[in-house]
């Protein structure tokens, strides 16, 4: 053991770094979706779609404020405002017009109607943004990139990978955090989630929870999907493959626990580049064997409560 | 006489608030045994220990001389402990007959997947149950669609179904409508009394422990505090300040006892 | 309840024959038929599953299983009537296994493990790439059935006879099980699963049961499609396939066993129309359906046609 | 608008629904009177990730049957095109399929991307007895393991795809040792791999593979992989990848100087060339699965060439990439069989066993060259290879030291397969590599 650190540990070292950058961008994709879980208890299939257009969106503002000769640091808000356009104007339209109608419905009923949306939406970004891949690589550009030294030799990573994907998960884990313990709509938010019988007996306005929620769930994966822009370029389908690996995100994490989500997210971050590194073929399959082993071991998930069935 | 149930210094605390602190409680075969107590000191927790929902921190729970401590509910209920519930536990998306029809198959044997439900044997005594609750007339309403009083009986009704040798019930006549309540206690103690069952039950009402129970145990911080004939334990002065004085003047003014 | 019932048999001839008439009629119409029933087979388990109120996102996993066994088992076993109860077989050992695992769980739980799962054997099938191919897919050769080998459209006649029978055995059979007592301990779980621990059953071993006969269902269906498609590809197994199943069986309508048929056919019918009117745009115009059917008419088709006769008795 | 009319379409569809239509057996046989409309069913992805190649080969598609129709049609009947989308699944392809056959009545398929759709279709073609060109998947299994009567290949496969990048690095970096690969995990990322390390092992044995990436097929990041590289440092990196994800790998590979430490082949990149632009930096060797590219250094027909371009830039606002030469080559293809077959039949319109009867030995154009598909089915196609250089005419690398490979020279005779082929080769073979070409003039 203690001679395969010597030969490897500089490599696990490297590893880890790629780890947390990529886990920064699951985090803030998942932690929206298990927000809305939460609260809403409704799994969001849209939340990929998100993702997406939110990732255009970001490419689309980004290219354009570039066009019309913005300052390159403009491609840091270009980011922020296709978040929360995306994320506002969906939001609140899919939330008010469609979930609304069906929360009485049973669960699968409404996984369905975001599965539905998905489709729907998966088109409309054919239509509006064609199916070559779009990217935008100002930012990364921007900041460059920070070496690190290795066997003699350097590393060139992205700052804005290693740098400022992780400083955004952070501020995102703990305004979260600060959100949901210190202010009266945070504490109204887990009241929801942990009983929304008591919380609505309370006089709670469900109504008004559920569209907040969703709609900030929706700036945070179109905020995920415009953080990813930069690095990755958005082809059709990306949003699908974003999907699934939230869930499996939220269902590892357990019920709403944002803190849950993180610390899964940085498992599977992790998990997947210590695979490419030691063995690669184990890569795509990592997320679902973290959920098989966390679930085995906590079926109610990492962070999740028992549910006390109650008599 | 031997005691069917029997309990031996059971304990159980939740966090800081001692449910069961070292509870003796021997209950005789055929009798109804009421259990009183004020809101909070454990009552249900014994059903729950004694069905194998809860499971003790010490002490023993023996049923017909073998321990059944920490065993599980279907073990439990396998070996004839039943019970009902405070809140009733129907199926609600089936009917009154099927729920009770379900119970009868879960007595018998669910697994025989190629006959239905509600084949001839189980219907018949499914409605015969129903009949002697007096819920014929509910029989094909949906579970969700009934009232509080007939959710209860059908509630107890599906557990004397399972033909336990012990009933446990946590209070039976909460919920069911004053006007009704002895009319349901004389139902159920006629049941229970003509299968034989012996029964303990968790109540608020004194009347119907009056004339219900054979004996009274009462629950006071973990403790039992007196056991004894109604008569007797229900004169008992602190008995009365501490547990009847609560109860009484909730049936007084509501006419009902005070739910949990 | 009792007059439903039995329309619903009428109904299940009735659509019989239409589908018959159907793939006699139009040829090319034979083969999506063919793949819709045997898809409605799959989503009869699914719609067991969903009568305990779980939704799995992994059965497309048995379809693959069901497919790649008849695929790899076709060139030493090339006989239809061996390869199915085969490819069956193989998919209700694994069903027994995974569901020992997963029947503990519930809900999301209960969904994302079955599709982490499915997720792991499509990432299988593409690596062992040297055994299965990957995405390229292996082919099926010719096989017989019941020792007649059959070429060009007698074959694809003989597929579809297979499919069709096994939507009426399964159809039957799925509705015996429902009226069971397990199968009506399927919906006490969804509505109060402590409830059957207090009476003694085991809520496991009941959902056990139906996961079982799901992956049998979903192992037969995958076996059909593989015989009438003679390709199999990894893409059976991915989630996207398994999403498909559950949206037919809510296209459908969970409120019996003819749902899934009904859901199928449409589907699959929906699906080709679309693809026909709009090459590119077919998952709009599916999800706007599914989204209508979900707002408008919650039972699905079924509950639509349920309706409708409920009335016309009523009258 | 000549091509498709949803409206009747549909009519259409709804008519063959009921209608009693004859077996399909009967079709290759029928009488053959001139239609009055060819139609033509194609196959292509119109969603998911590969739709990158779909939805420029279906563009191509459409402006070629423009053109085509403009001039009279082929041999004066004007084309009609059906599209079907690969994206769902064999299944949704396989019932498209039928029913362009059986119910449209489609008189030729142009069947798929990708090799699964294309291993799966042609023994319907030859069930349902349907001339059916595979107009761009590469699996080299096709016509190595079966023989088809009714389907063929207009344009080269996977082994010539391969053997003409190794090739060209051995013939002009000759000194690598170690190399590295980063393909995508699915079939053509494992199946180019295999004939390349293969290949590798019997021209320059002991190279050192230092690592075999698969990342998954649509991957967004590839950090963990870059890192690895860049910490292995080998001399090649070699990655076959094509669309979204060559485009993430070549970004975050150039943001992260791998291109100063490794020398990259990258045999589909021409693909994505305008698309990352000057990110990818001179010095690396890209292919373009074939004899195509725009700034062709020699085409056969240099006027024809520029038309295409030219054409498809004004229509669609971007230079053409590899799938719509493909599917330019499956149009010429098409009408040269045709022309073919009517002559040989006197002047009448051939069947479809007549139509299948002239592809064997048939010559025909693709923009840049003269083709020629053989007795097998396999159409023999040159392979274009170069080095990327800058050229301040295009704001993205251009191909700079092109080669052109005949097609005998990088692929194996009619009846054997790849492999035992390449197990015979020598190094006589990287002699024998062509001198890159001078542009003319």
């Amino acid at each position: 053991m203690g001679e395969w650190f010597e030969q490897n540990g500089a490599l696990l070292g490297l590893a880890l770094l790629d780890g947390i950058a990529s886990a920064a961008l699951i985090f803030m994709v998942a932690v929206g979706l298990n927000l809305v879980f939460g609260v809403l208890r409704v799994l969001n299939v849209a939340h990929g779609s998100f993702f997406a257009i939110g990732g255009y969106m970001a490419a689309s503002i980004g290219l354009l404020m570039t066009a019309v000769g913005l300052p390159p640091w403009a491609s840091f808000a270009a980011l922020l405002l296709a978040a929360v356009v995306t994320g506002a104007i969906l939001g609140p339209l899919i939330e008010r017009f469609l979930l609304r109608r069906v929360y009485a419905e049973e669960s699968v009923l409404q996984l369905l109607v975001t599965f539905a949306l998905f489709m729907i939406l998966e088109d409309l970004q054919k239509i509006v943004w064609g199916v070559q891949p779009v990217s935008f690589g100002g930012p990364v550009a921007l900041m460059g990139t920070v070496d690190v030294p290795f066997a003699g030799d350097v590393i060139p990573y992205n700052a804005y990978q290693v740098i400022l994907l992780p400083v955004v998960a952070l501020l995102t884990l703990g305004g979260l955090a600060w959100f949901l313990r210190r202010t009266l709509a945070g504490r109204v938010i887990v009241a929801v989630t942990l009983d929304r019988e008591a919380a609505t007996a309370m006089g709670i306005d469900a109504g008004r929870v559920f569209l907040l929620t969703f709609t900030f769930g929706a700036v945070l994966a179109a905020l995920g999907g415009a953080l990813s822009a930069p690095t990755a370029s958005l082809v059709p389908g990306v949003g699908a493959s974003t999907i699934v690996l939230s869930f499996a995100v939220v269902a590892t994490a357990g019920l709403g626990q944002i803190e849950g989500a993180a610390l899964t997210a940085l498992m599977i971050g992790i998990g997947r580049s210590v695979a490419v590194t030691f063995e690669p073929e184990l890569e795509v399959v990592v997320p679902y064997l973290i959920m098989v082993a966390v679930l085995l071991l906590r079926p109610q998930g990492l962070f999740g409560v028992p549910e006390t069935r109650r008599i | 006489m031997s005691a069917l149930l029997e309990a031996r210094g059971l304990r159980l605390a939740f966090g800081g608030v001692k449910a069961a602190d070292g509870i003796d409680l021997a209950v005789t075969a055929g009798e109804f045994l009421a259990i009183i107590g004020p809101n909070g000191a454990g009552k249900t927790t014994f059903i729950n220990m004694a069905t194998g929902y809860l499971r003790s921190q010490g002490g023993q729970i023996l049923f017909d001389g073998a321990e059944i401590t920490g065993r599980s509910p279907r073990e439990i209920v396998r070996r004839g402990i039943a019970r009902s519930f405070q809140l009733p536990q129907l199926f609600s998306e089936h009917t009154v007959e099927e729920n009770a029809a379900l119970a009868i198959a879960a007595r018998d044997g669910i697994w025989s997947p190629f006959r239905p439900l509600l084949r001839p044997a189980w219907r018949e005594e499914a409605r015969d149950l129903l009949d002697r609750f007096g819920l014929l007339p509910a029989a094909a309403l949906r579970a969700d669609a009934l009232n509080e009083g007939t959710r209860k009986l059908a509630d107890i009704a599906m557990a004397v179904a399972l033909r336990p040798r012990v009933l446990l019930m946590d209070e039976p006549t909460s919920g069911v409508a004053a006007s009704e309540k002895m009319a349901v206690v004389e139902t159920l103690a006629r049941v229970l009394r003509s299968s034989g069952v012996t029964a303990v039950f968790v109540e608020h009402d004194m009347d119907v422990v009056e004339r219900f129970a054979d004996r009274v145990a009462v629950w006071a911080q973990g403790r039992i505090a007196a056991l004894g004939s109604p008569a007797a334990v229900l004169a008992d002065p602190e008995v009365q300040r501490n547990v009847i004085g609560i109860a009484r003047p909730a049936r007084a003014t509501g006419g009902r006892a005070a739910d949990a | 309840m009792r007059g439903l019932r039995r329309a619903e048999i009428l109904i299940a001839l009735l659509l019989a024959a239409a589908i018959v008439l159907a793939a006699f009629s139009t040829p090319w119409l034979r083969f999506v038929l063919t793949v819709a029933l045997a898809k409605g087979v799959a989503v009869l388990g699914i719609l067991l599953l969903l009568r305990a109120g779980q939704v799995s996102f992994g059965h497309a996993l048995y379809v693959a299983l069901g497919a790649y066994a008849v695929a790899f088992l076709a060139p030493r076993v090339p006989e239809a009537a061996l390869l199915l109860p085969l490819a069956a077989v193989v998919a209700g050992l694994v069903g027994t296994v995974v569901g020992l695992f997963v029947s503990r769980y519930r809900e999301i739980f209960f969904g994302m493990l079955n599709l982490a799962l499915s997720m792991v054997f499509y990432s299988v099938l593409e690596k062992l790439y040297h055994i299965t191919r990957g995405t390229d897919g292996i082919r099926v050769p010719a096989i017989t059935v019941l020792g007649q080998p059959l070429e060009g459209s007698s074959y694809d006649w003989a597929v579809f006879a297979m499919a069709l029978g096994l939507a009426l055995l399964f159809g039957l059979l799925a509705r015996a099980y429902l009226a069971s007592p397990v199968g009506q301990a399927l919906a006490a779980i969804k509505t109060r699963e402590t409830r059957l621990d207090f009476m003694g059953v085991s809520p496991r071993r009941v959902l056990l049961s139906a996961y079982v006969l799901s992956a049998v269902m979903a192992g037969c269906a995958g076996a059909v499609i593989a015989m009438a498609t003679r390709h199999v590809t990894p893409l059976l197994a991915y989630w996207t396939a398994s999403g498909e199943l559950v949206f037919i069986a809510v296209l459908g309508g969970a409120g019996g066993v003819l749902g899934p048929f009904l859901g199928a056919a449409t589907f699959e019918l929906v699906r080709v129309y679309a693809a026909a009117t709009v090459a590119d745009a077919w998952g709009m115009i599916l999800g706007a359906v599914l989204l209508l059917v979900i707002l408008f008419a919650r039972g699905g088709l079924w509950g639509i046609v349920a309706a409708r006769l409920g009335r016309r008795r009523a009258a | 608008m000549p091509v498709t009319s949803p409206l009747t379409r549909r009519g259409a569809l709804a008519a063959g629904f009921g209608s009693v239509l004859l077996p399909a057996g009967l079709s290759a046989q029928a009488p053959a009177a001139k239609p009055s409309e060819l139609k033509i069913g194609i196959t292509t992805f119109l969603s998911g990730p590969a739709s990158v190649f779909g939805v420029p080969g279906r563009n191509a598609a459409e402006m070629l049957a423009e053109e085509i129709n403009r001039e009279g049609g082929i041999g004066g009947v004007p084309i009609r095109l059906f599209f079907v989308d690969e994206g769902p699944g064999i299944d949704h392809l396989v019932g498209e399929f039928r029913r362009l056959v059986q119910n449209e009545k489609v008189d030729v398929m142009l069947a798929s991307i990708s090799s699964g759709s294309c291993l799966a279709c042609t023994p319907l073609a030859e069930e349902l007895r349907k001339v059916t060109l595979l107009w761009d998947c590469g699996t080299q299994r096709i016509f190595e393991e079966g023989s088809y009567k009714y389907a063929f290949r207009s344009q080269a496969n996977s082994t010539p795809e391969m053997m003409a990048p190794l090739l060209y690095l051995l013939k002009h970096k000759p000194d690598f040792r170690s190399l590295a690969v980063v393909n995508q995990d699915y079939a053509w990322g494992r199946d180019s791999w295999e004939l390349w390390k293969a290949a590798m092992d019997v021209l320059k044995p002991g190279v050192r593979v230092v690592a075999e990436l698969f990342p998954r097929f649509g991957a967004t990041d590839f950090s963990a992989e870059v890192t690895r590289l860049l910490a292995l440092r080998p001399d090649v990196v070699l990655s076959t990848s094509w669309g979204g994800d060559l485009d993430t790998f070549i970004r975050q590979s150039a943001e992260r100087r791998l291109f100063e430490r490794s020398t990259f082949v990258l045999p589909l990149a021409e693909s994505s060339l305008e698309r990352v632009g000057r990110l990818l930096p001179p010095g690396h060797i890209v292919g373009s699965r074939g004899d195509h590219w725009h700034q062709h250094p020699r085409p056969a027909d240099p006027a024809a060439l520029q038309r295409f371009v030219a054409n498809y830039r004004r229509r669609f606002n971007a230079y053409p990439i590899y799938p719509t030469y493909h599917m330019a080559q499956a149009f010429s293809a098409l009408r040269a069989a045709y022309a073919k077959a009517t002559a040989a039949n006197g002047g009448n319109w051939p069947s479809d066993v007549q139509l299948a009867g002239a592809f064997p030995g048939l010559e025909f154009d693709s923009p840049t060259a003269r083709l020629r598909i053989r007795e097998d089915g396999q159409a023999l196609e040159p392979q274009l290879i170069g080095t990327t250089a800058q050229d301040d005419r295009f704001p993205f690398p251009i191909m700079d030291r092109m080669v052109v490979f005949p097609p005998e020279t990088i692929m194996p005779p009619v009846g054997q397969k790849s492999l035992d082929w390449i197990r015979t080769l020598t190094a006589d073979a990287v002699s024998r590599v062509p001198d890159p070409v001078r542009p003319a003039g």
